[in-house]
């Protein structure tokens, strides 16, 4: 298994005593995850690296099929999500990212959750919901905030750190110059020339998160932040990201549920809708 | 010009520290570093691997000629270069030397692009460089390269197996990107993906270009010079021929040495 | 999908949009002039009664960075695809190119053609007002019209007759009854015809000789009320926003996994473009034209009544609501147009008070198919409640 | 030795009067609106009318709490409003949303002072809509857009004026109505006579930087023209600007000026924001360069002869030719305010790419210039973004010419690393070409 798979599974159940055996798929830009519930419990989930959707839908899935010694015909349901969902041919239905998000945060956090700010790698979307899990309302980010998670690994590799490592150096200064917090581009390129400057590379690296964390910032208020406020996506990783809208936002998210990573809140989505579509057959 | 002497030119880019080093018209070797964060330590570091390449110690160096934009970040101690010249300054020069016929350069960088048009002395004429918008081309294609899994040749090689024509937005890395992930979700094959990026890249170098008249020759450089799959789009976009430099990423480095004795 | 008699003109009409170029040149060759025009605010009456076929100049949709070398990065990216359709000279063979000053952008892309494409000699701007709900407006357009009359006239040397005007009018607004007629369809539980073909039936209209266009029309109406319906609308979408003539975004609303009928479109390439009337009565010809452009629905960058600051757009946007009975909107405007947003930022409340879910599609050259498909199927499960 | 302008401190105080009364004033009325509007028929309805302007106070806003004006504008954003909206126009919705407003004398007052009414104009495409945002969010005030319509030779267009006119005419009778106050045209057409003479007093001063030694910068030109936005109706401005005129005489008679090393002469093209950058000001003044004429700063509130037979000319009008101007009655007096604000050179760009190209041109050889500066920016799409790249094109074989990005206040989509290259760049093609002429 390689730093860009990632497979894990609840030794403890069993599948062949389950009565629904579902899985979902969510192809992001950046990485593919699946997930496998047996009977709405979780039983498996995989996360692999790779920006080609085709492969990477089925990548995720064997990754699990794998590790549980399931096969494909042995699902009863697959639903496909994610901006590459139309790749996951292996699906019986599609369910857009929203309702998935929407779905798996208040799986995940509860019924207080209402609003749901998913913040992947090439798109930030804010989505209001209601106790149940219904998305009501979403806004999608416009074409200048595109980007903003990968951004972060392109940053890491100018500075020649780890994506996992910089988030943390965010934090450790709190006076540095502002940098353009309007699109990845300009921040990327004033980050560049705070060189000329002299500037410290922690402080560049905390102006680069500051920025961007104000940009998704703008999004959530223009969306209207209606408490609680849950964080999925990639970019839910990054504690530099996290820490500045915080601040900007003054409000803090539900801190992740140790059991539940973040990132695979759309895949458990788009899962526990496979479970409500075969039941309903 | 300079009997005898030996030069050394370094090029500070925003991603890349480039160093050549010369003997009158004889280029002897070359090293190209990071930049990273710490431009001192990485000219250093470039000039040492230069002067090891080559075999010959930094005391035989008549001078050292930065430019790029950070050449005024390693003025002084420990490197004391003897001067430093402009970008567009060292790319007329540069240019010039590499092809006496040449009358403008393009110059693709990993954050800026430019193009320089100079007279047969190679002074300066006009300049023109990009807007914000247009900010991070390099930067962009190594980083789309690597998301497909390949270097910037690679990249190059798989925009040439293209078969069918697509496009992305024309605005900014951010938006071609996007769409780049867009068309991949539709299913469209790669090859096709990587050739309209390449395009989108040469559609914004050109679009610059052309808002001066441009003198030939037409000369293209930096390190993006170096795809066939970007260069072959030029001619029609311009309406003009260009050609490709030796050593593309090196035009400022040989161009700082031009101009040792005399940028301007 | 079982082959319909009205397929044929509608594919028709779909081909003249996706080949304006050959569409005029025919016209040019069976002895007409052809002019060109930008905007809607163009009075192309006028035109016609001079014996010349407006063609609106559209968008090609070609991903191309050469107009920003001759106008600014941040314009739209209607007004630079415009520009390129002179730029790439795929209009030389027009007689004449007609603006009539609308939004800064569109007009830069109208200096372009003018400046730097070839058609200085064969170009006019008609002044017209930018707050069109006064009655110095009327004044200043007649004269404004006048004007271009007069210059038409000594174009052609040949005057243009009060019944020149007549003609065309009633020409133009069989025209405007016909596409009102055929929207009307998509106000039934189980229209005819979708929304996609009207559109691109508009849209045919706006670069037609509208004798051609009106024939084909009528045609068309007649078949479709003969033929059965369609089986009843599930989800109804309606589209509002700025120039839209990329008709894959329409076509795309009916490929969802969900159901869906497209039942009005408000922009100025479909109902901002016919959904007035030049009042026939009145005597004085080019007051008439004034005063039924007047009555169109504004475009937003003119929308502003003095007095009380309001937006006369929205009384249509609320009216077209009441007859069309939408579920959800989608709001549909070019990435830099300044005036739409300042009318979405006004309107989204509206239309939370009337409970109909919207979203927001920013419009560029080329379009993210996925992206689009998963924005519009969201809005379809919000408003279907779905949830697991 | 560097000239000292004494007139300064009036000139700050004035404009800080201006804002203080509209925010703190008791009784009289609060208008608001574009202060590119004609400003005399508001003071036909008395003496007590205080005027906020949309532009000079986002823009002295911004100079004054560079941190708050980031605020108001991510605030508008997070607001609904258009990230590519007028900068001017978010962070002065930003002020509305945040319940309060910043002034230049350094004061913030919580709680938004309502205006009364709003009297402004519509020239770019979303001119007049920035107010009709703003009186939807204060509940409903009741607002008076005028058309300009814009474009080339507009002053000299009857059909233009009497439209202008017309307006403004149908204008006082809605701000009789809507204020319930009877209209005195004595006032009027005082603060008419005002209005025009302060403006043609502003384009003399600004002609004056035709000599060499230029005796005004840019930074001293924008610092000079507030209240001529502001409020130029006044007895005091139409003192103070006659005042500074003569001053600024004084200096070319004596060949003196604020900055009296000038090596380059540089054309400008773009809203003020050169000098409110430290980084590209130093670039230039290291070199000597300075921009001694700019379309900006001249053009926005200031008249001069326009276009004489097809040709721009940059010549100021004669101001005895105010004092002798018949403004006898309202309709006189409305009519040749309307030619005055038609006049305006920022407006003669708009739409109209031959006007915007004349300008240029006639300022080049005018001024004598060394290089033409242009900063389209990035969120105006008036005249300082419209035609620029074009006017690149044209220029660029004739004469040192760079175009890069600026915004009048938005810091974020400024290209601060660009422009900084570019102005370099600027200085070395102006020396390279001093070099080959020479």
């Amino acid at each position: 298994m390689n730093e860009h798979e990632y497979v894990s599974m609840n030794e403890w159940l069993d599948w062949t005593r389950a009565k629904a055996i579902v899985a979902g798929v969510d192809v992001g830009a950046v990485s593919s995850k699946a997930v496998i519930l047996l009977d709405r419990q979780l039983y498996a989930f995989s996360q692999v690296k790779t920006r080609m959707p085709k492969e990477s839908a089925f990548k995720a899935i064997n990754a699990v099929l794998a590790k549980t010694h399931l096969k494909l015909e042995n699902i009863h349901y697959i639903v496909g999500t994610g901006c590459g969902s139309m790749q996951v041919t292996f699906a019986s239905k599609r369910v857009t990212e929203i309702a998935c998000g929407a779905a798996g945060a208040v799986h995940i956090w509860g019924p207080s959750v209402h609003t749901v700010l998913d913040a992947g790698g090439q798109s930030c979307k804010v989505i209001h919901c209601t106790e149940k899990g219904r998305a009501t309302d979403f806004l999608w980010n416009d074409k200048c905030a595109v980007g903003i998670g990968r951004s972060l690994e392109t940053f890491a590799d100018l500075v020649k750190k780890e994506v996992t490592e910089i988030g943390r150096i965010a934090l450790q200064s709190d006076s540095f110059p502002k940098i353009s917090d309007f699109c990845v581009v300009y921040t990327q390129s004033e980050a560049l020339d705070l060189i000329r400057s002299k500037v410290p590379l922690e402080q560049v690296i905390a102006a680069y998160h500051y920025a961007m964390a104000k940009r998704i910032s703008i999004l959530v208020g223009r969306s209207g932040l209606k408490k609680d406020f849950a964080i999925i996506g990639g970019v839910a990783k990054n504690p530099g990201i996290i820490g500045w809208l915080e601040s900007h936002l003054k409000v803090n998210r539900l801190p992740p549920k140790p059991e539940w990573d973040p990132l695979f809140t759309t895949a458990l989505g788009a899962a526990l809708f496979a479970d409500a579509f075969y039941r309903w057959q | 010009m300079n009997k005898g002497k030996i030069l050394a030119g370094l090029d500070l880019g925003h991603v890349n520290t480039k160093v050549i080093i010369i003997r009158e018209q004889e280029i002897l070797g070359y090293v190209t570093v990071p930049t990273g964060f710490d431009v001192v330590a990485a000219a250093q570091t470039a000039l040492n691997n230069a002067l090891d390449n080559v075999g010959i110690s930094c005391s035989e160096l008549a001078g050292i000629v930065a430019t790029g934009i950070f050449r005024d970040m390693i003025k002084g101690p420990p490197l004391n270069i003897t001067r430093t010249i402009p970008e567009y300054v060292a790319d007329a020069k540069g240019a010039l030397f590499l092809n006496k016929n040449s009358r403008t350069v393009i110059d693709i960088g990993g954050n800026i692009q430019k193009a320089v048009s100079y007279d047969q002395d190679g002074n300066l004429l006009d300049v023109i460089q990009n807007d914000k918008c247009a900010d991070g081309l390099g930067i962009f294609y190594t980083t789309m390269a690597k998301a497909f899994g390949v270097n910037e040749q690679g990249l190059s090689e798989l925009a040439l197996k293209s078969t069918k024509h697509v496009s992305v937005a024309i605005h900014c890395a951010a938006s071609a990107e996007s769409e780049a992930i867009d068309l991949m979700c539709q299913g469209i094959d790669i090859a096709d993906v990587a050739d309209a990026l390449t395009r989108f890249i040469v559609e914004r170098v050109a679009a610059m270009c052309i808002t001066m008249p441009l003198e030939p020759e037409i000369v293209v450089a930096g390190g993006l010079a170096k795809s066939k799959a970007l260069i072959k789009y030029f001619p029609v976009l311009l309406k003009q021929d260009v050609s490709v430099l030796n050593l593309p990423e090196y035009l400022g480095a040989i161009g700082a040495v031009m101009s040792y004795d005399g940028g301007k | 999908m079982v082959n319909r008699d009205s397929d044929t003109i509608i594919e028709r009409l779909r081909s003249i949009t996706k080949d304006p170029y050959e569409y005029g040149k025919s016209l040019q060759a069976k002895g007409h002039l052809v002019a060109g025009y930008m905007c809607t605010h163009v009075p192309e009456e006028i035109l016609y009664a001079a014996g010349i076929v407006p063609v609106r100049i559209l968008s090609s949709h070609v991903s191309q960075a050469m107009t920003r070398s001759y106008m600014h990065e941040t314009y739209c990216s209607f007004s630079h695809d415009c520009a390129y359709q002179g730029l790439a000279h795929h209009y030389d063979f027009l007689d004449l190119i007609v603006a009539s000053s609308s939004c800064i952008h569109m007009g830069e892309a109208f200096n372009v053609w003018v400046r730097f494409a070839g058609f200085q000699g064969k170009s006019f701007l008609i002044p017209y007002p930018h707050i069109i709900e006064t009655k110095p407006a009327v004044a200043f357009m007649v004269e404004s019209f006048g004007e271009f009359k007069q210059f038409l006239e000594k174009f052609l040397k040949k005057s243009i007759t009060h019944d020149d005007l007549e003609g065309a009018i009633k020409v133009y607004n069989h025209t405007r009854k016909l596409l009102k007629r055929l929207w009307e369809f998509l106000r039934r539980d189980h229209p005819p015809i979708t929304g996609p073909e009207i559109a691109a039936v508009t849209l045919a209209s706006q670069v037609m000789d509208k004798q051609e266009c009106n024939q084909l029309l009528e045609q068309l109406i007649q078949r479709i009320e003969a033929e059965p319906c369609k089986e009843p609308s599930r989800v109804r979408l309606m589209v509002s926003g700025g120039a839209c003539d990329d008709l894959r975004i329409f076509d795309l609303t009916e490929h969802l996994d969900h159901t869906v009928n497209l039942i009005f479109i408000d922009s100025c390439t479909a109902a901002r473009y016919f959904w007035f009337e030049v009042p026939e009565e009145r005597d004085n010809k080019l007051e008439a034209i004034a005063e039924g452009y007047i009555n169109r629905i504004p475009c937003p960058a003119k929308d502003n009544v003095p007095g009380t600051g309001e937006k006369k757009r929205f009384r249509f946007i609320q009216q077209f609501i009441e007859e069309f009975k939408p579920d959800g909107v989608a709001l549909l405007y070019q990435r830099f147009c300044s005036p739409q947003p300042m009318d979405v930022v006004a309107l989204k409340p509206i239309l939370n008070k009337l409970g109909i879910p919207s979203i927001d599609l920013e419009l560029d050259t080329t379009l993210p198919v996925t992206q689009f498909r998963a924005q519009l199927e969201a809005l379809i499960e919000i408003i279907k409640n779905v949830v697991p | 030795m560097a000239y000292t302008l004494t007139t300064w401190k009036e000139f700050k105080n004035y404009q800080n009067t201006c804002y203080r009364n509209y925010l703190y004033a008791s009784k009289g009325l609060r208008c608001m609106g574009s202060t590119w509007s004609v400003l005399a028929p508001l003071k036909g309805l008395g003496e007590d009318i205080h005027i906020i302007g949309g532009e000079p106070h986002a823009a002295s806003t911004a100079g004054t709490f560079p941190e708050e004006a980031r605020e108001d504008i991510s605030t508008a954003e997070k607001a609904g409003l258009g990230f590519h909206s007028c900068s001017y126009l978010k962070l002065f919705v930003g002020e509305v949303v945040r319940d309060k407003i910043a002034i230049t004398d350094g004061t913030i007052k919580e709680g938004y002072p309502k205006p009364d009414l709003i009297w402004t104009t519509h020239l770019c495409s979303q001119h007049s809509k920035w107010y009709q945002e703003v009186s939807r969010r204060l509940g409903g005030i009741p607002m008076y857009p005028i058309d300009m319509v814009g474009g080339g030779n507009a002053e000299k267009d009857t059909k233009i004026v009497n439209y202008v006119s017309y307006q403004i005419e149908e204008g006082i009778r809605w701000l009789e109505r809507v204020t319930g106050r009877e209209f005195s045209d004595e006032l009027f057409i005082k603060a008419a006579r005002n209005e025009i003479k302060v403006l043609v007093l502003w384009g003399n001063i600004c002609a004056l930087n035709r000599h060499a030694p230029a005796p005004l910068d840019e930074r001293r030109l924008i610092a000079l023209f507030p209240p001529a936005v502001v409020d130029r109706t006044t007895d005091q401005t139409v003192r103070m600007y006659e005042t500074l005129f003569e001053e600024v005489k004084h200096m070319v008679e004596t060949g003196q000026s604020v900055v009296p090393d000038q090596r380059y002469r540089i054309v400008y093209f773009g809203i003020a924001h050169a000098y409110g950058h430290p980084e590209m000001a130093r670039i230039l003044r290291d070199a000597g360069a300075e921009i001694v004429a700019s379309v900006y700063t001249f053009g926005t509130c200031g008249n001069f002869r326009g276009f004489v037979n097809g040709k721009w000319s940059w010549e100021p009008l004669d101001p005895s030719w105010v004092d002798e101007l018949d403004l006898s009655t309202r309709k006189k007096a409305i009519i040749e305010l309307a030619k005055i604000a038609l006049g305006w050179p920022t407006w003669q760009g708009v739409r109209s790419y031959w006007a915007l190209e004349s300008m240029a041109r006639a300022m080049i050889t005018e001024y004598k210039a060394d290089g033409l500066l242009l900063a389209p920016s990035r969120s105006c799409e008036t005249d300082f973004r419209n035609g620029y790249v074009g006017i690149q094109r044209i220029f660029k074989g004739e004469i040192p010419t760079i175009e890069y990005d600026s915004d009048q206040v938005d810091v974020r989509k400024m290209d601060l690393p660009g422009a900084q290259r570019k102005t370099e760049l600027f200085v070395h093609l102006m020396e390279a070409r001093k070099r080959r002429s020479a």
